[in-house]
């Protein structure tokens, strides 16, 4: 029988069919697919506070109801990416210990401060722009309800590049002083968004195994050449320098080859010694633990009155 | 015209200082479900106080960004209610549950308002306002219900909230519509009794001379406020955004 | 004896001479004594909020200093007062438990919150200079320890007074935004100031019995004419006016006949209903409460290094 | 001269700042002994900024309050434990150990500057530093060796702190004078070991692409408190104080 179930699953995968919550899996596949959606979905939340620490300062109500907004939809993202966790046994409660206990990771571009409205500008371009290179392939990812929270999320993720991108050109198109801020926040921004792509293939061994089981599409180092050479002449319309003085166009490889990226940065950051790591993950760990009297407050109500009041299973975690 | 743009301002100074107190709030809810539900009220509320400041400019001469970023503490007309800092989440929901059971009394009395702006204003806010206001109602009963703890905050947030309430019920000249306090206390009873909460009485946060915000006195937390919300803008007044 | 040690006393109180700790005295007299001095150190501390409000945010880093400074001679007023009622009895701690309890007041101009930087220049002037009103009689209090703390109070509340009067010169050759900054701040503690000095003498009862102890020296009205007398040309060479229509020179009187105070606002503010009486014993209650293991871990190191180690007896309290 | 007046700037900035998170305790200390001991040791550091900001600002052809309340955050030089919001006694203690052993051996190598005015500044504020420090140490040791709890707390302090401390010993080709970890270390280690504390070891707060506070990049705290700061100056840049 596991054996059948073991063909019908590499099939699925074959054939570039969706594996499905019902459906038999290997164990393997089940525990990364739970630590790629998780991590996924901490980055979400871990993410809203970088741009969040602007909302109340942004210098324009539109521009402060389009960054509320955004923070929003992250919040909606982390929901919706733990829910597609959760269809594989894994619950929100476990995932958000893992969190705040440091057990499970999220990405490490986060452990960088903001500090500036440009901030907000250059994480709508950059970041996002790198996630969505990240992200793009994995609506093809073999899980189903991961590939389709993956549609979703992408859609929004681009409309909020662009928002990014578009503050960015009125900045610089702003005072000097505006312009300043937008390349020193491009100088603080570029190097850890090709972090964003994880080590170099040569140092990334499970790639192999998530590629073949479809649950990653492209290597490290190809998505990594792909944001740059997407990012280059984005940098130029917009009249920024990147930092990078071996940045240049390689007519025989069609692409742009760039200087080498700071692994041991990388992983110091990846570590525990980013510049925000600790306060990240204390401040969502605040969130959590000064909640709990809340979420308790809810199950006891809805205990209480079973058939009034509907409280969403979440607030158990 | 001078009366309108009056009254718009501080109308929509409530829910611009609303918001900001709310926005404070992103990344420390009890749980996601909250967070998405506070930006969506925080954004709400963001949405109302540009309608209004807008109307208010209009008159004026001014855009809403030089009413929200360039004018001085003096200048706004909030209630103090709205610049409160939360302490808790039984505060964010008891507050709320306050706020927009009076702010939709009133919005019902302004949707046939004279002013046709002010009118469609009030009419779509009241939509977004019965939203919040059941929002918080669901989480006070909830609180109030809970656990003993969970009670005893309850309670404890209405009472500290409380004296902030009495503003809202002064007469005001230059108001184009007032509501009845025993109306919205007739709304918050249902709830609290629903909680099995009491509604508290007595103490109420005095005036400075007869002032207090709708007259430009504010507490000591507006200053700031106002300091963070306008710190950006005005470092670079010729700034584009 | 108890005849002796009452003519004792009455005799020091006729020939104006001090009444010191190891004196025996009335009951009545201890009580009240201690009533007056706690009161007046609460104020003292409590006195330091409205104005440390305005430290972090003082626009030029001389009058940073110089009300950091004043801020730090509150605090000290206050220990120096707390000490004066030590001697009758009473313990900082027992005192500090009813201030945060509600059940001993402090000045109800405290209770007013400070709106702008001028309200720290006007504080300087009104405030202290109705203090001072206040206070100037007392150093011949019939009470050595607290006579004698008044004269050094007295002394560097007159220094504040001075500072608060040259920032608000200084704000008044300013811009216009800086004038009328400072006629607000007079518009709104004007009125407060009056009220300083307490309710009028027909509603003062225990004003007979203090001033026959030797332990007030004028009653309220007297001292609020006084205040007014004085401030009216301050008010003038300030260039700023005071709000009161009925304000005018009465040169029969040879005063300021001055309008009717609102003792309505007076008596709503004592009773708790100001707009900062929660805020000021919440604050003052929270420092209290949170220092608590603080307190502990001072009193038990003493406990374990009896010699090493002189921890304040206060900090016990 | 460029480099004299980067580096008055850079430990100007650092007591400028260190001050004001002292400010913010006032009136919220354990008892009222800390609260004029605290106020004295703001009242000292704020002196301190003054006459560096002032032998910067001679340099440069601006005022101290110029450099105080119209620089951007960028141009602040302070290292980043200058801004850390302390968030109990123990924070605030276990800091001013660290800053005020750190800056007491560098204003030591300072004293003998060639540059005269930053001389008798090192030399003056040397003797306040050696009274900051006493302060310190004697509560360190007091919460580590008082109860339980304190020894906890006082622990959890140093432990959240130390990655602040990498920072201090960084190299800085503007600076005048260097100190030497291991002196520093060793006046920590005489007053942890009194106070039954150890010396945590390990973490870091780690730069962004290389620059942390002596390049302009602070963490996220930076803003707020220059927000605060700044503002009534800012409010009005033609007023006189």
């Amino acid at each position: 029988m596991s054996v059948d179930l073991q063909e019908h699953f590499d099939e699925t995968i074959a054939h570039e069919r969706r594996i499905e919550p019902r459906d038999w899996m290997p164990d393997g596949y089940r525990a990364t697919m739970i630590r790629q959606i998780a991590q996924h979905a901490h980055s979400e939340i871990i993410g809203m506070q970088p741009e969040g620490n602007w909302i109340t300062r942004a210098p324009s109500l539109r521009r402060k109801a389009i960054l509320l907004a955004k923070v929003q939809d992250e919040a909606g993202h982390g929901m919706y990416l733990y829910s597609a966790a959760e269809t594989l046994g894994a619950g929100r409660g476990d995932m958000t210990a893992k969190l705040i206990g440091g057990r499970q990771k999220y990405s490490s571009i986060f452990n960088y401060p903001t500090l500036s409205y440009a901030d907000v500008g250059v994480i709508g371009w950059l970041v996002d722009g790198a996630a969505i290179c990240n992200q793009v392939p994995l609506c093809r990812s073999s899980y189903g309800p991961y590939a389709r929270a993956m549609i979703r999320i992408c859609k929004e993720e681009s409309f909020h590049q662009r928002q990014g991108y578009e503050l960015l050109l009125t900045m610089m198109r702003g005072t000097a002083a505006q312009r300043e801020m937008v390349q020193d926040a491009v100088n603080r921004f570029w190097w850890p968004s090709l972090m964003m792509f994880g080590p170099p293939d040569a140092d990334s061994p499970n790639t192999a195994q998530s590629m073949e089981w479809g649950i990653k599409r492209h290597t490290n180092d190809e998505l990594r050449q792909r944001f740059v050479d997407m990012s280059v002449p984005q940098a130029e319309k917009l009249g920024v320098t990147l930092p990078d003085p071996l940045l240049r166009w390689n007519d025989e490889r069609g692409h742009y080859d760039f200087g080498p990226v700071d692994w041991d940065e990388f992983k110091a950051v990846i570590a525990g010694n980013g510049p925000c790591n600790t306060q990240r993950v204390a401040r969502r760990k605040a969130a959590h633990d000064e909640g709990a009297w809340v979420r308790e407050a809810a199950m006891a109500h809805a205990r209480k009155n079973p058939e009034r009041v509907r409280v969403s299973p979440e607030a158990s975690s | 015209g001078a009366a309108l743009a009056r009254y718009c301002l501080a109308l929509g100074d409530d829910a611009l200082i609303y918001s900001h107190r709310l926005q404070e709030w992103l990344t420390r809810m009890p749980e996601l479900e909250e967070e998405t539900a506070i930006a969506n009220i925080a954004l709400d509320l963001l949405g109302q106080a540009r309608m209004l400041l807008a109307r208010a400019g209009g008159i004026l001469g001014q855009s809403e960004d030089q009413l929200a970023f360039f004018r001085s503490e003096a200048e706004f007309r909030n209630v103090r209610l709205a610049e409160h800092a939360d302490r808790d989440f039984a505060e964010v929901v008891g507050r709320l549950l306050i706020f927009s059971s009076w702010r939709l009394a009133l919005f019902g009395a302004l949707s046939s308002a004279s002013d046709p702006v002010l009118a469609a204003i009030a009419a779509k806010g009241a939509n977004e306002l019965t939203y919040h206001r059941d929002y918080a109602a669901q989480w006070v009963i909830r609180l109030g219900d809970g656990t003993e703890l969970s009670h005893a905050r309850m309670q404890a947030a209405l009472d500290a909230l409380w004296p902030l309430t009495a503003e809202l019920f002064l007469p005001d000249a230059s108001a184009l519509a007032s509501v009845d306090p025993g109306s919205v206390h007739a709304v918050l009873d249902m709830v609290l009794a629903a909680a099995g909460l009491s509604r508290p009485g007595g103490a109420t946060l005095g005036p400075v001379s007869g002032r207090a915000g709708r007259d430009g006195v504010h507490t000591e937390a507006m200053g700031y406020i106002l300091a963070e919300m306008q710190s950006v803008a005005r470092a670079d007044p010729d700034a584009t955004w």
